[in-house]
């Protein structure tokens, strides 16, 4: 099984990257972009068949490794 | 010689390579600011390390996109030569002047020490003090510089003789030992094709003066100023 | 103001301040205060911004000397370094955010001790960082650890200043309280250094940097509050650091001051906007109008409470001469920093707030100074302890393999091990000036731009600047005058050692609850003995920071005065480094 | 209109950041975990309300700046 994880910043929490990439679309030629959040995206192999726990168990990695909680929200997708 | 530092927002080793320069040349390399389409006639352009748009999104990526590299890809085709350190390096392969691409260090850490480098070749604009083989000691101060290109590419590299400089172990052994960062082939910098632009992660601009870091970096200097004064 | 809610005691108390405290701010406001000004008095009278615990004792430290430009009370420390330059310098703690988030905690840190020191006009040559961590056995050390040290080196290596020493220490008495102490050494000419006293009534006050968001909103009163369970819940307050911002802004403020047109200029750093303007006006003896509405905001819905207490990063506020505003705006704009004109200066000593037209605020800036709550909390001194008795200590065996037993054991140990895997990760060679790096001796020494022989100094060589960071808290727990005593000492010890003449002293004063009579006497005791060493020595404090209620449910650290020192060496040509050069050299044990 | 952009390592490129990140959540009490890929994801808010145009453009901005497309590939999203 395939899991598939985004980690994005909480709102409110300043995104230096995304302000950056922002006005550089800006410069480029790109006005119409207005903000930009840049965050992680993830995928993990599993050697495990059951959603449920395959579930349960990557909500876990999130919190204690994959996402800072602190400033960090993450969302977590099975495939296959 | 005449040479140019570019400066984009977030360049911070501009001030080391100039001081490297005039120590060498006698003579205060003019600094160009990124958003300038156009400057003054040179005979070396230098991108310089730092963290250019604060190293967002990729090392170099927005850089490589703005006014002043446009011209300098300009210039370099018509054969003028480019220096691109550590960032500056990353913004050059980022721009397309070189191949391939700086990935984060294998370790994933920011690293700052001395390292061994093994002199590929002594035929370059900037090598041309130095011999083949010959090892010397310069610092590295960088989070990606973990060289990689593909196979194809890798060969072309080898065949045409464009890899500069490789990280060693002191005694000149090219083996995981010296390697800072995980680069492919131990690779510390390349050149283009012709040999008129080198990208290299190294800093020889800290290594100029006897008590500041050992004087091994100034070979590139002196043989740069050689071959184009 | 619309939805203002009614003072109750509960907001009182979540602002941090005493009921016999909210009594005196109804005295100086004459009325019932706005949520807005409520904050501001939370603010100013936390124990991070008022100093109030630790006030009394911080006068006896000595602080002059015929080289000493600026003591305490400005951003940083002053001192002439000859040549007409000056060395300016100051270290601060960043100690309860790096604990919440070590990242971002230690890297506004570092971005915090930049601004206080660039905003006196000098450009930083050099950083130290002192750490504290809990026992390396603790699972939360680690991760505490890489967050701190990674963080630190991604704020200093992105401003492209060498992070050229420090120390390292562990110990379990900081599992819930790490210390995380930064320290910024900067240069500058000695006539062209920046004060925060705003001058000139009518003058333009200008903010600018980094957008205002919603970050570290109670940030200062956080930080003057022990831990508990709930601090977790303090979260999402976290400021996060934009280095990338910091160094345009230092590229910014450099170039503007290179010009005269700034009167005054003050960064946000704790407290933001509310601890700036107040210093810069109340420093100046005059009024101020603020229009909040003009604050460059980067999110939608924010209010003037917010406004005034928000901690982003980056952000700087200034007086200038009358007419200047459009010149000082094309150099921010050409570094792609906000600039705006946000309020001017008036004779009111006033403090007027302004939201679209309306008055928010409006509080009397002397008395607020002025009348802050001080305390001389009691304390108890921690007696010397008994002599230990060197017959009862079991003597290690005295056999070829019990010292090779015991040397292990002390390399081994985290406090003494080799903390290159630390100071690797700090770029501690860019500019181009390390003379002595970690390691190479006991003080790092940075050579001074801009005073080679051309430019008229002395000496036949390169004039380096030396710095050091100490402590040992064990020592200070055990007997805090003692320890006190001996960490300037050291301090004076390391700069000495490297061939350089100690000149003066930065301090970070690290302790647990000042309201525990013992703790308190650890702190007194502390500063007595730093003074009585500083003074033997010729050895002025100029600057330093107080970071107080470090304590986890009842449990204080070690109590943890760091040192900072800074000295100057003519020629860097004359200097010793610790390394043994060459096999054959004498060793020589000298002192008592 | 908003763009939601992902961006990954191709295939054969090293990924010194997912490989790290699959030995600590191995460490960590993770054996189940196989290959990890780390890569970007970029919202951005757009000021254009023609599905297709926002499409080109924002293929465009992937090509200039987004992605080095020389070690990685992008795909778009639209949404609203
Ligand atoms: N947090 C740190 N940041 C930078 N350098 C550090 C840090 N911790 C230790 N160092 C450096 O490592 C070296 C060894 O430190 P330490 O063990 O405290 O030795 P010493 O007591 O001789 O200073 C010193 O040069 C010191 O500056």
């Amino acid at each position: 099984m395939k899991a598939r994880v985004h980690v994005t910043l909480k709102n409110g929490v300043l995104d230096p990257q995304g302000k950056a990439i922002g006005h550089s679309l800006n410069r480029l030629g790109f006005p119409e972009v207005g903000d930009v959040r840049q965050g992680k995206f993830i995928e993990l192999e599993l050697a495990e068949t059951d959603q449920a726990k395959a579930k349960a168990r990557v909500e876990d990695m999130c919190k204690k490794l994959l996402a800072n909680t602190v400033i960090e929200n993450y969302s977590i997708e099975l495939v296959g | 010689m005449k040479s140019a530092i570019l400066v984009f927002p977030g360049s911070n080793r501009e001030g080391d390579v100039a001081q490297a320069l005039e120590l060498v040349t006698g003579r205060r390399p003019s600094l160009v600011w990124h958003g300038d389409g156009d400057f003054e006639k040179v005979d070396l352009i230098v991108v310089p390390g730092g963290f250019s748009y604060g190293d967002y999104l990729r090392c170099g990526a927005m850089a490589a996109q703005s006014p002043v590299m446009a011209e300098v890809k300009k210039r370099a085709a018509q054969g003028v030569p480019v220096l691109g350190i550590c960032n500056g390096f990353q913004i050059v392969t980022e721009a397309g002047l070189l191949p391939g691409t700086l990935m984060r260090n294998s370790h994933l850490k920011f690293v700052c020490a001395d390292v061994h480098l093994k002199v590929e070749t002594s035929q370059s604009l900037f090598t041309n003090r130095y011999q083949a083989g010959q090892v010397i000691k310069v610092p590295v101060a960088h989070a990606e510089g973990n060289y990689f290109a593909d196979p194809d590419t890798m060969k072309k590299l080898e065949d045409r003789g464009q890899i500069a400089f490789r990280y060693c172990a002191p005694d000149g052994t090219v083996d995981g030992r010296g390697n800072p960062n995980g680069s492919s082939s131990n690779i510390a910098g390349v050149f283009n094709e012709t040999k008129t632009v080198l990208g290299l992660m190294p800093h020889p601009e800290n290594a100029v003066e006897p008590m500041f870091g050992g004087t091994d970096g100034r070979g590139l200097f002196e043989g740069m100023v050689e071959a184009l004064s | 103001m619309p939805n203002e809610p009614a003072i109750t005691p509960q907001i009182v108390a979540e602002h941090g301040l005493a009921p016999d405290e909210y009594e005196r701010l109804l005295k100086i406001m004459g009325r019932e205060p706005t949520m807005v000004e409520l904050g501001i008095f939370s603010a100013m009278w936390s124990e991070h911004c008022s100093y109030k615990s630790s006030k009394v004792w911080l006068k006896k430290l000595p602080t002059k000397a015929p080289w000493v430009i600026q003591g305490p009370g400005e951003n940083a420390g002053v001192i002439d370094i000859g040549d007409g330059q000056a060395a300016i310098f100051k270290m601060e703690s960043h100690n309860h955010p790096s604990y919440i988030e070590p990242y971002q905690g230690a890297a506004t840190g570092v971005g915090g001790i930049l601004r206080d020191v660039f905003t006196m006009g000098a450009r930083p040559v050099a950083n130290l960082n002192a750490l504290r961590f809990g026992d390396p056995k603790n699972p939360r050390t680690r991760h505490l650890v890489s967050g701190v040290v990674a963080g630190i080196a991604g704020y200093g290596n992105c401003m492209g200043i060498p992070t050229v020493g420090g120390e390292t220490n562990f110990h379990a008495a900081y599992n819930g309280n790490i210390l995380v102490n930064a320290m910024t050494v900067g240069v500058a000419p000695t006539d062209k250094i920046f004060y925060a006293a705003a001058t000139g009534v009518g003058n333009p006050m200008v903010y600018v940097g980094s957008k205002t968001g919603r970050d570290g909103i109670h940030g200062a009163t956080m930080s003057s509050t022990e831990f508990n369970e709930d601090s977790e819940s303090k979260r999402p307050t976290v400021q996060v650091g934009d280095p990338f911002v910091e160094k345009l802004l230092l590229e910014a403020c450099l170039e503007l001051m290179a010009t005269d047109a700034i009167i005054a200029i003050q960064d946000m750093g704790a407290a933001g906007l509310t601890s700036s303007s107040f210093e810069m006006a109340a420093k100046g003896g005059l009024g101020l109008v603020m229009e909040l509405d003009k604050v460059p905001m980067r999110e939608t819905g924010m209010n003037p409470y917010e406004l005034m207490l928000s901690e982003s990063q980056e952000r700087m506020l200034m007086v200038l001469k009358p007419g200047r505003e459009d010149e000082a705006r094309k150099i921010f704009e050409k570094w792609e920093l906000d600039f705006a004109v946000i309020g001017h200066l008036t004779d009111t000593e006033r403090m007027v707030l302004t939201w679209h037209g309306d008055v928010v605020g409006n509080i009397p800036i002397p008395p607020l100074v002025t009348e802050a709550p001080m305390y001389e909390r009691p304390w108890t001194l921690t007696p010397l302890p008994a002599e230990l008795d060197a017959a009862k200590v079991p003597a290690p065996g005295n056999s070829p393999a019990d010292w090779q037993a015991s040397l292990v054991a002390l390399m081994s140990s985290p406090d003494l091990a080799s903390k290159a895997w630390i100071w690797h990760q700090y770029d501690h060679l860019i500019m181009g000036n390390t003379a002595i790096r970690p390691q190479g001796g006991d003080a790092a020494l940075v050579r001074v731009p801009g005073a080679s022989k051309a430019a008229g100094h002395k000496g036949a060589g390169h004039k380096g600047l030396a710095m050091t960071s100490d402590c040992t808290p064990r020592y200070v727990q055990a007997h805090p005058e003692t320890g006190g005593r001996q960490a300037v000492a050291e301090a004076w010890r390391n700069i000495t050692a490297v061939g350089a003449r100690p000149l003066a002293v930065t301090d970070n004063m690290n302790f647990g609850n000042p309201q525990k009579p013992e703790i308190m006497g650890q702190f007194a005791g502390a500063i007595m003995g730093m003074a009585e060493a500083c003074t033997a020595l010729d050895f002025p404090v100029v600057s330093g920071n107080v970071s107080l209620y470090n304590e986890t449910e009842g449990r204080p650290i070690l109590p943890t005065p760091t040192i900072g020192a800074v000295g100057v060496i003519d020629d860097i040509a004359t200097s010793v480094g610790s390394r043994l050069v060459k096999a054959g050299l004498a060793l020589v044990l000298i002192g008592d």
